[in-house]
């Protein structure tokens, strides 16, 4: 009932790859989470943190390298493993999984426009970050139909936006407190409003942004209830000048790059509250047969059985449709965004069930901070709105139905 | 929206195949079941019911006799194929597809059991039937470890016994209500107690058994709530003399034949489910970009959107689950049961689940006797009753985590 | 645990009346609703059906009476009174129940509005009936601030409108399939459009109109899944002629009028269904201490346990939720529509969830036509769109909040 | 929307003490609360910690001593202003509530067991305590028919003892970490083992104990993940010696009073969770029509109000329910404890989906620390483990069905 016993077949390559994962998670980021879950937002990033360890052994074990290429493998195998290291990630801790995922983002949006200069530039050795949402802009940032809007609803102006001067790109504005690695990252991969200078209608564009750079300063790290080893917080651009070369998505291909991203990164939340979830079943099941009242272990009771089927049948269940759906998305020609959200929203709806149902398994024992079923109940209720909110993820996925 | 197009990336092979099932599906099990279902138990089996149309022409597809021999796939690609076959079935008439699925017990019991010679009397040409719960033993009589049982509990004397004489063995006794095909089945895979004659405990065996011999006599067909085009009844079984050599299974090897028949079939009834749920999602789907209501399609509704993806969102599931659990069962070295009821429990749950969410939104027009809805309302509910009620299923799986 | 041992201290007066319902409950609605079940849409309807023995016999009893009149009582003994006595005829007859309360619709409006002349003309002798929805306007005809629109759109034109001639009002037009007594009733409430002659724009008005009158027809009873007791069916109208006095509730006042009356049927509503999840329970309860498997009851089974219990908990909850609301519209000086929604919601979709567990409850017996579990979880699935489909009264509802 | 407008109709002196308490919530507990959140299980305790105050000032209310007779309200009334002021309290903060109601105890027991000598020594003007559980005896300590027991399952050793010894009684033993108010109580009403000497099976008794008294220690006050403004802790007795008259209840009448008192404490939690739940959608109602995305706020999406309906919806059961059980076991001649269970896990269950609801419609913002949200979801899950487990409350009432 671990992660290893897995309900699949896996070749040698993938069980090699899994056993990497496994160790990773259950000693270096389980620990660290722990320990960063108890440590103020500020405390999380202070230098020394722990942290930048979990990045740096990431980074030796290969995995970011992993992450961003397809080496030798099929896409199919390739996405499998995908979904599968996410998994891991998840048990281990979500919010340092989340963060090394985000970590990646400008190397892997180098490699997907196969733009080698920028590859060469923005590497896995820098810790990365996604910089798409605003302070006015949620989750309707990637609702780009608007099948989420109320009537009369009018967007607004963006927060960011980079404009076009000469062969440069001057960038002013700012993202949101939800930006993950937001406040340590060294380089950005930054969605932003596009104004060309012809005077039309501003476009969108996508932009590898050295944050080092000149004019760039961060915000407060977000205090969040959950997922507290994931770093989060702002970052404002006041005359950013970078090169237009540096502008890895224009305008007119905007829109199906971001389909393309956000159908990787549902994927990727899927595959890590998957994990989330199987690591809530484990502690309960492992505390129903240890933890003796009156003489025989809780796990005889037949209510606390039925209750634990329950949770391991959702749990195969968010697992299986994950596995699914990332490897669908990734050797198809047409990847659905609607299989991605279905995934998002199962995985970590269920996260949150099976996690609320592993404290009632502990029982009073769950409610003390020191047991390990309540922080991943936290984490699991933000995974539900971060990255989009399900809710309205429901509405952007239904519009394909 | 349809069963076609769905995450699966298929062969050539494998698309004709599912296309022929998805033709059989749509062109004649579901106008059949529609029809059946307004018909008496009695009229459903009457001479002359299209009822037998329905068993004839399946044969004649040759999906019984489907193996992975004859379609040089890998072992994984025809389990997923028997999966898609059995939800595409399903998709057009559960309760069809489920008697179509009985009927070729005997012959499947034969092969399993390594019995060519019992597989050359009982073939897919006569209609057969699992003949195994009994009167007072309903799903408990798979619980062979006692999961289930409430303190105090005794099993009680077996309602059906068969006892050694000779070179023969003589059957009396009767089985339940809800054996499918019961009263029209020709041959039977009889699941009973075994009385060897050494005056010891009783065992349990399987036995092959031509229903057309002397003593067997049949119950009324039951009259059910749903799946209405499946026949169930009893069979009453007076002194009934069978060969010896009929015994497939005998009492040592009888609980992990069952054991690895449950993988079966639970999994078989979770792909029959998800092509149920499959089924009410695309009406309810359809309905909701037809229906107009104050000029605009209901589906411009926001809330009803967002229950449409609820409803896409679990059907994913269900299936990928399905898929998953099937795949592991048939290549790893030993099947695991509480993977085959999580996929079945989770499949009948959604069925149900979708089916009562898409009466909701054909609102006024749900309610109606001629919508396609509320059949699978009713097919659904009796799903999570029938092979095993998901509650007790629920604890025996639980048993294995 | 039936309705008589309520969690309630009743009054002596109170006491005695709920006896009386409860037996016309138990010894006549009971048995009739389960025999006009099996019958045709037509036959329930036909000369010499046991329906009308209900209605005459309601009458002798003084229901009727009491339900259009407050008699002694306070308004919130009237009020428990009608909550309690809507409980039983849940819990004997869901469809009968809502026959007998809709019945007396027409005399109930000439009470409201205080109109001794319609009040003498339109009794409780004749079988009334509501006829508000119309075929393109469903739940939403009661939706006046549009609270559960679309964008875009467009209420449409009435399908019925009554058009003022002199001291006449000539009707044309039709009412939908789902109007309850519709092809029976004698006499009707008409909601419908109303055009003063003036030019101006179209308003909404409330007619008694005797259905005996010239140029009324009627459609065929529709044919349900549940509730089959109960009469539905169209009304047309071809320049039906009444005289203006018939008028009870003018343009002006219209809304508020509805309002009232969407009050008073939620609340109806709320307390029928609460009825209808107890009868599931009491079913289930009294299976569950009777069914034995294995030696013993099946309520012995902690699992059994667990799940009657979470079933009493919802009936519980859903009637102390009627009880209060209705008490509270009663005695203020402000009825809130929030309220009884709230109330017609969480009966309706609890005594779904109830009868639905009550099959799960019994089994294998649970799918057979006879048990009494499957005909409520019948009633109780249309009761969740019939009279405003439960979504579309939540949005309805919360622009209230 | 907020405490004061709800579905009762009270009488002047009511509304005035309603009014009292909803402000000494708003203004003295929710403050409070939010500020002890954030300390440690230490601190909170620390001597001039602003929970004395709260102790102070809540005395000065005089609600502790609120009975029938003094404000001539009929028992019904009184019943429900005592449930009135529960939800009032705990909407406020539902940890300093609890350890408000907590800390009458002992005077509330030497009322309830007509010792007015008791009495005078156990005043509220001292910090109180309930000590029943213990190390090995959860939720179990409350269930003495053993409805809950798993087969085979053996009591074992009570953890606390209490042996006559002359006109003494000695206590030895300890509480659990769970005792409310455990660390800092000056009194305890102790629940624990009776061992009269007589050389007979031990039987359980109710004792005051005065917590000054040699030989009394504690344990660490306890790290809970919600409820942080509650203190609880284990109470060690080592050879405590008390007079015998501090015998409240003796072995004989036990069972009963405990019955009693459960009635009293299920209700007693489903009244403040009622207030739990109301909060939160209060917070959720607010937020959305003030929090504006794209022009408009977020409560025009249908989506949304939707979603606040169904909060709404479940808050107004849960008090329905809650009220109608505590007057109806305050005033029938036995008060029935499963329906204050149900009451205790309708309200609790409800606060705790409201609030993690109320956390989605907040977004973003719902995951920031310094919303009001999610603190509200901590408080209400352990809610469902305190003052037993809802799924063995769950069983034991059960039993009574």
């Amino acid at each position: 009932m671990t992660m290893v016993e897995f309900a699949e077949q896996l070749s040698e390559t993938e069980q090699a790859i899994r056993e990497t994962a496994h160790r990773f998670a259950a000693e270096v980021m389980r620990p660290v989470g722990q320990k960063l879950d108890r440590l103020t937002a500020e405390e999380v990033i202070a230098e020394g943190s722990p942290l930048y360890d979990v990045h740096r052994q990431y980074r030796e074990l290969g995995f970011a390298a992993m992450r961003t290429s397809t080496q030798d493998l099929s896409p199919a195998e390739a996405a499998r493993i995908r979904s599968i290291v996410a998994n891991e990630m998840g048990w281990g801790d979500s919010g340092l999984g989340i963060s090394l995922g985000a970590s990646l983002f400008p190397p892997m949006v180098a490699a997907m426009v196969g733009n080698p200069e920028l590859a060469e530039q923005f590497t896995t050795e820098q810790i990365g970050c996604w910089a798409i949402t605003e302070p006015d802009h949620g989750s309707d940032e990637v609702d780009f139909n608007a099948a989420a809007s109320a009537t009369g609803a009018d967007r607004g102006r963006p927060n960011c936006i980079a404009r076009k001067d000469g062969n440069s790109v001057v960038i002013n504005g700012q993202k949101s407190a939800w930006v993950s690695n937001g406040t340590i990252a060294e380089t950005a991969a930054l969605f932003c409003g596009y104004d060309d200078g012809s005077g039309g209608e501003l476009g969108h564009a996508v932009f590898l942004v050295d944050l080092k750079d000149q004019g760039v300063s961060k915000g407060k790290p977000t205090d969040k209830i959950g997922q507290r080893s994931l770093n989060q917080g702002e970052i404002f651009f006041d005359e950013v000048r970078v090169p237009l070369g540096n502008m890895a998505v224009g305008p007119e291909k905007y829109l199906d790059f971001v389909d393309a991203i956000l159908c990787m990164a549902n994927g990727g939340m899927g595959g890590t509250f998957a994990g989330v979830a199987q690591a809530a079943l484990d502690h309960a099941v492992a505390y129903a047969k240890e933890r003796v009242q009156g003489g025989v272990p809780i796990f005889e009771h037949q209510s606390v059985k039925a209750r634990l089927f329950e949770m391991f049948r959702k749990v195969e269940a968010a697992r299986a449709l994950n596995r699914q759906v990332v490897v669908y998305n990734s050797t198809t020609t047409r990847p659905r965004l609607e299989l991605a959200i279905a995934s998002k929203v199962t995985s970590t709806q269920t996260a949150f069930e099976v996690a609320s149902e592993a404290m009632g398994i502990y029982g009073g024992a769950g409610i003390m901070r020191d047991n390990p079923v309540e922080a991943l109940m936290r984490d699991a209720r933000i995974s539900m709105i971060e990255d989009g909110c399900n809710d309205i993820l429901g509405l952007i996925a239904a519009d394909r139905l | 929206m349809s069963m076609v197009d769905l995450p699966e990336q298929l062969g050539e092979t494998e698309q004709a195949i599912r296309e022929t099932a998805h033709r059989f599906a749509a062109e004649v099990l579901r106008p059949l079941g529609a029809k059946l279902d307004k018909l008496s138990a009695e009229e459903v089996i009457a001479e002359g019911s299209p009822l037998y149309d329905a068993h004839r022409q399946f044969r004649e597809l040759g999906f019984t006799t489907l193996r992975s021999e004859t379609m040089e796939l890998s072992r994984a690609d025809t389990v997923r194929l028997r999966a898609i076959i059995a939800a595409e079935l399903a998709w057009g008439d559960c309760g069809l597809a489920l008697g179509l699925a009985g009927s070729t017990f005997p012959p499947m019991i034969a092969h399993m059991a390594g019995r060519p010679d019992l597989g050359e009397q009982f073939t897919s040409d006569q209609i057969g039937c699992w003949a195994i719960t009994e009167p007072d033993h309903g799903s408990d009589q798979l619980d062979f470890d006692g999961s289930i049982s409430a303190t105090g509990m005794d099993r009680g004397r077996p309602n059906c016994i068969a006892r050694k004489d000779g070179n023969s063995v003589v059957i009396t006794g009767q089985k339940s209500s809800w054996v499918s095909n019961g009263t029209i089945a020709e041959t039977a895979a009889l699941f009973c107690a075994y009385d060897d004659g050494g005056g010891g405990e009783m065992g349990q065996a399987v036995f092959l058994v031509d229903l057309k011999d002397g003593g067997v006599s049949r119950g009324k067909p039951t009259d059910k709530i749903g799946q209405r085009s499946l026949n169930q009844g009893e069979i009453f079984f007076d002194e009934v003399r069978i060969p010896i050599g009929n015994m497939a299974v005998g009492p040592e090897k009888y609980a992990t034949f069952v054991d690895t028949l449950l993988c079966g079939t639970n999994a078989g009834m979770g792909a029959s489910f998800v092509g149920v749920a499959q089924a009410a999602l695309d009406h309810a789907v359809a309905y909701a970009k037809e229906r107009k209501q104050g000029g605009v399609p209901i589906f411009q509704h926001q809330s009803v959107k967002a229950r449409l993806f609820e409803m896409f969102r679990k059907v994913a599931a269900a299936r990928a689950l399905n898929q998953q659990v099937m795949i592991y069962n048939a290549t790893a070295p030993k099947p695991r049961l509480e993977l085959a009821i999580a996929s079945k429990v989770t499949s009948t749950q959604t069925a149900f689940e979708v089916a009562s969410e898409a009466m909701g939104i054909y609102g006024g027009a749900g309610i109606m006797r001629d919508n396609p809805i509320e059949m699978l309302m009713r097919d659904a509910r009796i799903a999570m009753i029938e092979d095993g009620c998901n509650d007790i299923l629920g604890l025996m799986a639980a048993e294995r985590l």
